[in-house]
């Protein structure tokens, strides 16, 4: 179980900031290909991958990361602090 | 000092106390970022990522102080809804000599528009839209490769 | 605002009066020089040219604004003596964007420590000396040639 | 008639901060001369002038330039501002 989070516009396109999956994945792009497969607002959010980030337990990676024992997996555009 | 708030704060007395903190520093730099009253802009709403905000800038800090030398760093950034010329986020360096200083701002602003996870939705008399990111931003951050 | 005085300022009621004073700006960038305690060093003395100092830096502000698009620019210089720990000067700078408030700023350091007519006197444990100009200070400035 | 002013420590060698000259130099090299010949804490203070700077009407300019109509020339180190 892997807690998958989603921030700016990911969460509204998704229409939740944060759901359970059960998942054998082991790397981020076997998840995203497994929750673009959940119905068509996921695939939509996972349509263009370049606008995609990606954090594995907080910590910035890229879609070939493992997730090993990965707890939450977090999932946003290009950010713009500052 | 690194705060992620939704409170307003007041840049002069954050560097006032910034300039209190410091000890051996000749050279303070701080920066503010306001939201700019572009036309048609009601205000902006900052969305971030807690449980990853902030040890990414204590992160981002450290690298700053590391590189540079600078004496202390402090970081303050707001989330939720600003209204235009509020004060969005304010980085203070400190450094023995100004160039440190600068350096080491200028690089912790880089990191923060582009590496820490918060994400600006502008609120517009036409609607709303969530402000991409530039590629200036990510040329501006290559230069510290 | 441009302001050579002896006497002190509060760097964040300065700060705080720059950004009241804004209208446009998404970035503000300022920059403190303080007395830094080197082992020995009792305080600075600061002298300058009434009749130039004045002229001299509104003609750097306005190069400063002219070339990097700055929407403001402040600079206070103090003169007299000054203890270990005390502000000297100031220079806070708007733009839009945050690289030209950066730019900006550091123009005007580069320009003040080498074109400004000031200069500082140590008063140390072991007596006096004029501090002499650095060569890096001369090549920091040649790089906006 | 011009009025000479001197900063940091050329004032202090000369021992003073401002005197009158009467002077027919055309150019600032040839006032440098005349007030080198003047006493030796004058030739001590224009020794090498590679350390010094010169200011005509508040103006920043060189050895070179003419004084014409000039009313004020300072003659200082380089500045150490900021």
């Amino acid at each position: 179980m892997i807690t998958v989070v989603y921030f700016a516009w990911l969460r509204e396109r998704i229409g939740a900031g944060r759901e359970q999956i059960e998942t054998q994945a082991e790397t981020v792009a076997q998840l995203v290909a497994e929750l673009s497969a959940i119905d068509p607002y996921h695939a939509a959010a996972f349509a263009d991958l370049r606008s995609v980030r990606v954090a594995v337990d907080q910590v910035l990676t890229d879609f070939d990361a493992p997730l090993a024992a990965a707890k939450e997996v977090a999932f946003f555009p290009p950010m713009t602090g500052g | 000092m690194i705060s992620v708030q939704s409170a307003p704060f007041d840049l002069g007395d954050i560097a006032n106390r910034f300039a209190a903190a410091q000890s051996g520093a000749g050279a303070l730099v701080t920066f503010s970022g306001v939201v700019r009253g572009d036309a048609g802009l009601i205000g902006l709403e900052i969305e971030h990522y807690p449980a990853m905000t902030l040890p990414a800038i204590e992160d981002m800090v450290g690298a700053a102080r590391a590189r540079f030398g600078l004496l202390d760093a402090w970081v303050i950034h707001r989330y939720g809804r600003l209204a235009v010329g509020e004060v969005i986020m304010m980085v203070a360096a400190s450094a023995p000599h100004r160039k440190d200083a600068f350096a080491g701002a200028e690089f912790l602003m880089d990191y923060l528009k582009s590496r820490a996870p918060l994400w600006k939705k502008e609120h517009r008399t036409d609607g709303t839209a969530w402000v991409d990111a530039k590629d200036s931003d990510e040329e501006s951050l290559c230069r510290w490769d």
